[in-house]
């Protein structure tokens, strides 16, 4: 064992590094911006440090290379998580340009990009340090920005954010202790060993291991906080989270999954997850069907829709993998498209994300209402887009490994969730006159620019599918 | 596609016939004009309807040598038109047995359209009229023209909807609506017997072409020939007014007169006779459905008998009487006596229609006035329609040497020579009932003193046109019995038919042991009922004494009409009962309980759980963090109670 | 190594279990933050103890990762709670329940 | 561009440039609909046997983007053409921009799934087909739960059919299917991949007892659209069984034939009874859609050559007149602002033009001879019996009457008996209103006499063999 | 072996207290001991360097930060002031239920035998085990990306202190009346729910 660092492992991490120098970058900038608010100075130097890495990454894919001594793994598997991350970070970004001026907007810039290291470095990690040390990059950044606006209820969702989360995290590493106890290593590529399919140590390291990341996942009955936290957080973030948080935790959950498993004890190991997942994929869609507000709703969506994904995973073929990329692909830009959609017509008080005030929407903002559409359409795996794509091959996916009950799961949730996502639908489009808001917000060009975009992606995503074909060689 | 050897059999010579075509498409190229350019042509429609029908006549007139020649065993004249598939072939034939329909119907057909430019002038929709009738027209003749099932189920069904159009024709009407519906629905359960009768004929021959079918009666079974018969019947049932299916017959007397007159007198209530006579071959085939059919036609002759003297309406009891006389002919034809019945047919269509003209001459003077209670010594004010009627009335009576005793004669005979004694017998009372109540309406409406109230217009300018037509109708009504049937097997009649019947119902008769009485003293028996039928009749209407308290007499006789009568043998209230209005509570019960509270209703249950269940999981999420927490450890405790179970069973 | 590997897991699982009840028994913010912290510190002994198990020195550097990280933590926790607060007549998570549903 | 393609898209694409015209013009947007869907109708006539295909996804899950017409699924896109072009024609509602924009975007959806070859393609496309009815629903009907019971319903079974799909898929290899020979699939999971695409197929045709978001939606929609519905989108499921349940899984025809009799024969009932005492004029014509439909059913669980033949031309003749009567139904409505049978009566006299169309309608729909609906019915019905199954025949011919019954109904009561004077008795239909409805009554006349190239089955058997299959 | 005891049993009894103590302050005390006991207990495992991290990061920061903030929200010695509870009733026994299975459930996760014996044998060198040497070199060399992330760690934890202090109380009517329209704005928003 050679003890010294090459440029490759720096350049492993290179979009990592990116974003967080990207993040100081903001910070400094806003020094010499005064108080005059530069919003837009730092989203786009967010947004230059988010492309850049995005560009840094792409050049690492199909280069494989296991950097800081089997740390940070990099070139596949990886690499696409850290573009989706990227792709959820600069989705977000572009929303804080609906909210108004604000002094914090720099601080809020900064800790949203470097919580997006946290997750690209759970994208790489695969070891339990590098592991926890992502969650929690990722974790006390998102405590902050859930905070960091004057608003009682943001405050609140950050209080039950930290609470609910540390605790979450305590069972995550006690799991990872327990781990380093049955095995005397952190490295993932250890735990695949046939002599731990009998150890009730690793069987209960794995366990508690699993809570935590199912938290984070949001999986019932680990979902309490999502509700409120998304509600409460500001919109930016809580597009962040919806989408960046469940990269990471899925990118570490597949990387368990596919890499960290004694051989022949998948289906019994991770049973319970698959449990959570298909009463995630019913309760999350029940959840939606009395909700009055747009966030709300879109948190019991997406307490569904990373069922949908996980469900993907079952079975551990290399086709699940490739189809839960796909359509956490899909997830993030419909996600994002919403809440873009929901920050274009809400104010910084966040009236905005009532269902009420969607009523009508389509005559007022027809362009506005079209793209909810189809996201909505693409939510509820309504064709022509991506999330209809998606559906079906997971549909495949789990039928083929013979999880029919998750198929059954799967196609029970989705004909609850219909209706919810069509009331939206007939909110926006019913011709009688709601009590529609005169505080409509102004044409807000970047917002609306992340919804066109994620809307043309999520429709063209559906006739040409892009997923790397050969990730699950690179996961290990 | 190719010949593969599977040989078919065409009833007639095939060839190319053009007046054959064009003496089919003229009605229809009427209809369309009158349909399509009605307000432009006004009154012309009549003339150009007539023009196109008397042209029609011409032509069959012409077709005359097309339909009677005969080749290698086939008779008539055979038009090929467009094939769906190989056995789904369809084609006009023009034998003489569709060729003595052709005349009839395009022939009188002709006189009443005429007629009818008197009979509606100055009607709202006098253009519709005359299209419905040339519609009419080309709908039957398609009907009897058919070479195959199929085209004469497409007739049979097109009848059914020109009948529809007439009957309801003064759709202002309540009662004519009703009575056009009930006419129709009636004649689709016709239609739907023929169609069940093709289901079976195609999965047995393979085509639907009489030819085939025919050449094939011989080798099918006995149960499928029946079935086939018994289907077809079903459609002759319905659309000849037999029992059953009869009761729309009478109602269909809402449409004008001379609709009463060519269609349901002359000519579509007698295709069930065409059907069944074209069908020779099949009855011939099955003792059991000659026995069918020649009862249920003797059973109708004698009810529409009976129903027929407990009327008041002219057209009602014409109406009976025209089901009582289609119930000889379908009697005829059912037995085997194909000759004699379609005879009846022929002379049939003469005098009925004579007599519907006439007493639609007399609707028409009394504005639109009906009941023959109300009328009374018309004999002195309208002569000539008192003329016409009784030549009518003697013919349909069958009183010797007018048209209708040679025709009935035949039919009585034919009973008795095919093996059904009871049905002579049937026959021969029904003759005398007929005697009674034709004459009874006779003197009742003309003689005696006037007992209506609306005036008596008689003559006009255009009176000619209706009172020519009827006037040649006498002509034939009284005389063409005579002419064309006198002389039994060497008959002009005989001889056309010979080619047809001939060879089968010889050989049918010939089975049955001969009749220990003659044909002339079936006649005398007959003669002398009849005698007794008119004797009643005058006797109790026409007397002087009769007379003079004739409206006392008249509803005291209305008073005290038994109620079986007046309610028609229960017939309409009975069908209400079995299927209308069960049908109607099964409806409203299905539109108004099982759909919406039970099959909608479970479906909503389950949406509206649903929501419950979305209320419920919004009621946990009660926004206490220590809620939260107790469920997030809950969700642990779960997940290491299953780790440590499972880690320490593996 | 005289004790036995399991009393120390026993001894950790305790400290977490108490954590546990802290957390959902106590209401106020600060405590439950304590409480969070009993269960990083169960985490930790467990990692030093198999640590020493193991003769593993990446036991050692994961726990002083995670007291790093508690710090951090425990810096974003407190402010949180003081801003969450400082508005508040009680402190009192229970009082903190605008958002529900 | 291959015109298949161009056939698809161009209602979309029209469709979606229409919603860029000024909001309020009426006469334009409807006119560039109506040039548009004859446009299509050109294109769609043109394209023949067409076949134009990409690849989509690659293995395991082989799919493409496979577009061509089939023998079947070339009349049912002309009919969808047709119909379009007429109720786009015939479109007079509120907001008429977006309204076209929706019938266009539905035709193209339906052309796309009628013209798919891939199973798959055809499964996004029925989803999709779906969306423009229940935005019309809610934007044009009469009731916000009218929506919903379509939505809750069809959605139902479009899950179905992408759960069958997929596992069709996984276990094939390949979803590039349709028309295809040597598909077929047998065992294992294949009589569940059968029951979910019978699922679907029954609620979108409708099938008793998954037929009560039909009779509201049909009543509800604005008759332009509904004729669309009503007459195109019911075949969806129909054309489905033939080319996909029937073709792909033939091994389960036999098996589910004496269920889906069962069903088939209790709508054909069912909706007949219904029919008889309903007085909403519309869902007298829905309710019969559930009975003609069940006929149709029963001929395809019969998989005899001439039933199944008889089955396009009665999905055919269905479509035209179902469509032509929910368009009359609509000028009856729009004149005289009911559609209440005992409000209504005796149009007949002032709207002779309106009359004598709906009566052919009428007619058609109760299977006079000599129109399409007799020449589809026969066909069927001796196909059935043919195929050794004698109590649908019976319970269909019982039905017969029955329509009769309800449909003269239906029509007396709006155009005979005596004038009402509550009425706002209206001008007859103008040209062009007649116009919107005239192909569809002569397309009723032309089928009916002359079917025959329709009959893509039994023409070939019987001309193999000389005689009637 | 004595000494392992005394030491379980200080820290069970510090942390129940922690927990238990109605004064914010006693709880802190409480956790100190704990902490204390703790780094006690981190020498006995040799593993001296994160027995003194363990002083003074967690006695000596954290701990002191709480006091801070106690004394910021409250007087310190009384206990805070707390609102009704809001916890329905059936929390109380699911609560007992939960936690009563989870304790068992660690009881049973402590005295299954799941402790087994390294199968491969130590990884590391007893000789140089728990030195801060090797501690160091560890930290530089093997697990410098977690080491680096600390600081990304940290630097988030300070700017997001900041973040959420800068400007916070600047307004402090304006933040009233923004939490009353929050207040009608989220009733209004219930009602329409639940009507």
């Amino acid at each position: 064992m050679t003890l010294s660092f090459t440029n490759a492992d720096w350049n492993a991490i290179l979009p990592v590094e990116i974003v967080a120098a990207a993040g100081l970058a903001v910070l400094l900038a806003d020094l010499f911006s005064g108080r005059n608010n530069w919003r837009y100075v730092s989203i786009v130097i967010g947004l230059m440090g988010v492309v850049a890495a995005g560009i840094a990454a792409g050049r690492q894919f199909g280069h494989e290379y296991d950097a800081f001594f089997g740390g940070f793994m990099t070139g596949g598997f990886a690499t696409v998580f850290e573009e989706i991350v990227l792709i959820g970070t600069a989705g977000s970004l572009l929303l804080y340009s609906t909210i108004g001026p604000s002094p914090r907007v720099a601080g809020t810039v900064a800790i949203m990009l470097w919580s997006a290291c946290g997750a690209m470095l759970m994208a790489g990690a695969a070891n339990l340090i590098a592991i926890f040390l992502g969650l929690e990059l990722l974790s006390l950044g998102l405590y902050a920005l859930c905070a960091a606006v004057d608003r009682k209820t943001a405050r609140e969702s950050a209080l039950k954010y930290l609470i609910l989360s540390s605790t979450a995290t305590a069972f995550l590493l006690f799991g990872a202790a327990l781990l380093f106890g049955a095995t005397g290593s952190v490295m993932l590529s250890d735990f695949n060993n046939p002599s731990l399919a009998s150890s009730p140590l690793f069987w209960m390291g794995a366990g508690m291991f699993l809570i935590g990341l199912v938290f984070k996942l949001s999986l019932v009955p680990f979902h309490t906080w999502t509700p409120d936290v998304f509600e409460g957080a500001p919109l930016p973030v809580t597009a962040f989270m919806s989408v960046v948080t469940k990269t990471g935790a899925l990118a570490v959950f597949a990387r368990f999954t596919y890499d960290a498993l004694p051989p022949g004890v998948a289906a019994k190991l991770l049973l319970p997850v698959w449990i959570v997942a298909a009463i995630s994929m019913i309760v999350g869609n029940v959840g939606m069907l009395a909700q009055v507000d747009l966030k709300r709703l879109l948190a019991y969506s997406g307490i569904a829709q990373i069922g949908y994904i996980v469900v993907a995973l079952a079975g551990g073929t290399p086709l699940g993998l490739r189809y839960a990329i796909y359509y956490l692909t899909a997830y993030a830009f419909m996600n994002l498209g919403a809440f873009a959609v929901a920050a274009s017509i809400s104010g910084s008080d966040e009236d905005g994300s009532r269902l009420s005030s969607y009523r009508g929407l389509a005559r007022r903002r027809p362009w506005l209402a079209a793209a909810m559409t189809i996201f909505l359409l693409a939510l509820s795996g309504l064709p022509p887009t991506a999330g209809f794509l998606g559906k079906i091959l997971i549909l495949a996916v789990t039928l083929a490994n013979g999880y029919i009950w998750l198929a059954a799961a799967l196609i029970v949730g989705t004909a609850i969730s219909l209706y919810a996502y069509a009331k939206v639908i007939r909110a926006m489009y019913a011709p009688e006159e709601g009590p529609h808001g005169d505080d409509l917000r102004p044409f807000v060009p970047l917002a609306w620019a992340s919804a066109a975009l994620c809307a043309a992606v999520v429709i063209a995503m559906t006739f040409y599918p892009l997923t790397p074909s050969n990730v699950l060689p690179l996961v290990r | 596609m190719g010949d593969v050897g599977v040989t078919h059999h065409v009833l007639g010579v095939a060839g190319s016939y053009p007046m054959l075509l064009a003496l089919w498409l003229l009605p229809l190229a009427g209809a369309v004009i009158c349909w399509a350019f009605g307000p432009q042509l006004r009154a012309m429609a009549g003339w150009l309807v007539s023009a196109l029908v008397g042209a029609s006549f011409v032509l069959a007139v012409l077709s005359w040598r097309d339909g009677t020649q005969s080749a290698a065993g086939a008779a008539g004249a055979n038009q090929p038109l467009f094939s769906w598939m190989p056995g789904f072939d369809f084609g006009l034939l023009l034998d003489p047995l569709s060729l003595l329909w052709t005349f009839i119907i395009t022939g009188v057909g002709f006189l009443i359209v005429f007629y009818s430019i008197g009979y509606m002038q100055g009607d709202r929709a006098f253009a519709r009229f005359f299209a419905y009738m040339s519609f009419f027209v080309f709908a039957m003749l398609t009907l009897v023209l058919s070479d195959n099932f199929v085209g004469l189920l497409v007739g049979w069904g097109l009848v059914g909807l020109a009948s529809y159009f007439l009957i309801g024709f003064w759709f202002e009407r309540p009662s004519a609506v009703a009575a056009a519906r009930k006419a129709f629905v009636i004649n689709v359960v016709g239609d739907v017997g023929v169609m069940l009768a093709i289901f079976v004929i195609i999965v047995h021959v393979h085509s639907i072409g009489f030819g085939d079918t025919f050449a094939a009666a011989g080798t099918l079974s006995a149960a499928v020939v029946l079935t086939i018969c018994v289907a077809l019947f079903i459609g002759a049932a319905a659309k000849s007014a037999q029992v059953p299916l009869h009761t729309w017959l009478a109602d269909a007397m809402e449409g004008p007169t001379p609709v009463s007159a060519l269609i349901h007198a002359a000519t579509m209530v007698t295709a069930g006779v065409y059907l069944i006579a074209r069908c020779a071959p099949l009855w011939n085939a099955s003792h059991e459905a000659q026995l069918v059919v020649g009862t249920i036609g003797g059973l109708t002759a004698l009810l529409g008998a009976i129903l027929g003297t407990a009327q008041w309406d002219i057209k009602r009891i014409l109406a009976y009487s025209t089901m009582s006389q289609i119930g000889y002919m379908i009697m005829g034809v059912g037995v085997g006596a194909y000759e004699a019945g379609v005879a009846q047919f022929f002379t049939h269509a003469f005098f009925k229609a004579q007599l519907f003209l006439g007493a639609g001459l007399v609707i028409h003077a009394l504005s639109d006035e009906q009941d023959i209670r109300r009328m009374g010594g018309l004999w002195k004010k309208m002569p000539f329609a008192f003329w016409v009627m009784l030549t009518g009335v003697l013919s349909i009576s069958g009183v010797p040497g007018f048209s209708g005793f040679f025709s009935k004669d035949e039919v009585i005979y034919g009973a008795l020579q095919h093996g059904h004694p009871w049905l002579d017998a049937i026959g021969i009372v029904t003759a005398g009932i007929t005697a009674y109540y034709m004459f009874r309406l006779l003197f009742v409406a003309f003689l005696g003193e006037y007992r209506g109230e609306a005036p008596v217009h008689v003559g006009g300018a255009g009176s000619w046109i209706m009172n020519v037509p009827v006037a040649i109708l006498v002509v034939p009504s009284v005389a063409i019995g005579g002419a064309l049937l006198f002389g039994g097997d060497a008959s002009p009649w005989a001889h056309f038919f010979a080619p047809l019947f001939a060879a089968q119902a010889h050989l049918a008769a010939a089975q049955t042991p001969a009749p220990a009485i003659s044909e002339n003293f079936t006649s005398v028996i007959v003669v002398i009922v009849v005698a007794i039928g008119f004797a009643i009749a005058w006797q109790r209407y026409a007397t002087a004494t009769a007379q003079r308290d004739a409206v006392d007499r008249l509803r005291t006789e209305s008073e005290k009409m038994p109620a079986v009568l007046t309610n028609l043998f229960y017939f309409d209230a009975a069908i209400d009962v079995i299927f209308i209005r069960p049908s109607q509570a099964l409806g409203r019960f299905f539109g108004q309980v099982l759909d919406p509270r039970v099959l909608d209703g479970a479906v909503r249950e389950i949406v509206v759980t649903a929501g419950w269940l979305g209320t419920l999981v919004r009621s946990l999420q009660t926004g206490l963090l220590r809620a939260y927490a107790l469920i997030l450890v809950f969700g642990a405790a779960c997940f290491i109670a299953y780790y440590a179970i499972a880690g320490a069973a593996h | 190594m005289s004790i036995p590997i399991n009393d120390y897991v026993t001894l950790a699982s305790v400290i977490f279990f108490i954590g546990v009840i802290g957390v959902i028994v106590r209401r106020n913010p600060l405590i439950m933050l304590m409480s969070v912290e009993l269960m990083f510190n169960a985490a930790n002994l467990l990692l030093i103890a198999y640590a020493r198990l193991w003769l593993h020195n990446v036991g050692h550097i994961f726990a002083f990762i995670v007291i790093t990280v508690a710090a951090a933590e425990a810096a974003i926790g407190l402010a949180i709670v003081v801003t969450t607060f400082r508005p508040e007549k009680y402190v009192d998570v229970d009082d903190i329940r605008t958002l529900h549903g | 561009m291959p015109l298949v393609l161009v056939s698809i898209l161009l209602p979309i694409v029209a469709g979606a440039l229409l919603v860029t015209l000024p909001r309020g013009d009426r006469v334009l947007s409807r006119a560039i609909g109506t040039v548009v869907a004859a446009i299509t109708f050109g294109t769609v006539l043109a394209a023949g046997t067409g076949d134009w295909s990409v690849r989509w996804l690659s293995r395991p899950f082989e799919s493409a983007f496979h577009f061509g017409a089939t023998p079947i699924s070339y009349w049912i896109a002309l009919l969808l053409a047709l119909c379009t072009a007429c109720a786009v024609a015939a479109c007079r509602v509120e907001r008429t921009r977006d309204f076209v924009a929706l019938l266009l975007a539905l035709e193209g959806t339906m052309l796309g799934l009628f013209l798919a070859r891939d199973l798959l393609v055809f499964a996004l496309f029925w989803d999709l087909m779906l969306v423009p009815v229940f935005f019309a629903l809610i934007g044009w009907g009469e009731h916000p739960a009218t929506a919903w019971r379509y939505f809750i319903y069809n959605f139902a079974g479009g899950l179905t059919l992408l759960l069958a799909t997929a596992a069709f898929g996984v276990i094939y290899g390949s979803t590039d299917v349709i028309g295809r020979g040597g598909a077929a699939l047998a065992g294992g999971w294949a009589p569940w991949i059968y029951a979910g695409f019978a699922f679907a197929f029954l609620v979108k045709t409708p099938v008793w007892p998954l037929h009560t978001w039909m009779p509201p939606t049909y009543s509800g929609l604005p008759s332009p659209m509904v004729s669309v519905v009503s007459g195109v989108q019911s075949k969806a499921g129909l054309y489905g069984f033939l080319v996909i349940a029937t073709a792909l899984l033939p091994a389960y025809v036999h098996q589910y034939a004496t269920p889906l009799m069962v069903l088939g024969g209790i709508s054909l009932i069912y909706g007949a009874v219904v029919a008889l005492v309903q007085n909403d004029a519309k869902r007298i014509v829905a309710y019969s859609s559930l009975s003609h439909l069940g006929l149709i059913v029963i001929a395809i669980a019969s998989a005899n050559p001439l039933a199944l033949d008889g089955a396009l031309v009665y999905i055919v003749a269905h479509g035209l007149f179902s469509a032509a009567l929910f368009l009359l139904l609509g000028y009856v409505e729009e004149r005289e602002g009911t559609r209440g049978l005992p409000r209504l009566g005796g149009l007949g006299w002032m709207n002779p033009r309106l009359g004598g169309a709906l009566c052919i309608a009428v007619l058609a729909a109760l299977g006079l001879p000599g129109l399409a609906g007799f020449a589809g019915e026969l066909l069927i019905l001796i196909g059935v019996y043919q195929a050794g199954y004698v109590w649908p025949v019976i319970v269909a011919l019982v039905a017969i009457v029955l329509a009769s019954a309800y449909m003269l109904r239906l029509y007396q009561d709006i155009m005979n008996g005596p004038q009402r004077e509550d009425l706002p008795i209206r001008a007859d239909l103008t040209w062009l209103e007649g116009l919107a409805v005239a192909p569809l009554l002569a397309a009723l006349l032309l089928i009916g006499v002359f079917p025959k190239p329709l009959l893509v089955n039994a023409a070939i058997t019987s001309a193999q063999s000389g005689t009637l299959p | 072996m004595i000494a392992f005891w005394v030491l379980a049993a200080i820290l069970i009894a510090s942390a129940v207290w922690t927990i238990a103590a109605k004064k914010p302050v006693y709880s802190v005390v409480a956790l100190l001991l704990n902490f204390a006991t703790l780094a006690v207990l981190y020498v006995t495992l040799s593993a001296e360097f994160l027995a003194v991290i363990q002083i003074i990061v967690y006695s000596g920061a954290i701990l002191v930060l709480f006091v801070f903030v106690i004394a910021l929200l409250g007087s310190g010695v009384a206990p805070f002031p707390t609102g009704p509870n809001r916890l329905p009733k059936i929390w109380l026994p699911a609560g007992i239920f939960t936690l009563a299975a989870f304790g068992f459930l660690i009881y049973a996760v402590s005295t299954v035998k799941m402790a087994a014996a390294p199968a491969t044998g130590a990884v590391g060198n007893a000789d140089v085990f728990g030195s801060v040497a090797d501690f160091g070199k560890a930290l530089f060399t093997v697990q410098l990306l977690p080491f680096e992330a600390t600081g990304l760690v940290l630097m988030v934890a300070v700017i997001g202190v900041i973040t959420l202090g800068g400007e916070q109380m600047s307004d402090a009517e304006a933040q009233q009346s923004r939490m009353r329209a929050d207040r009608a704005v989220r009733e209004a928003i219930l009602r329409e729910g639940k009507g």
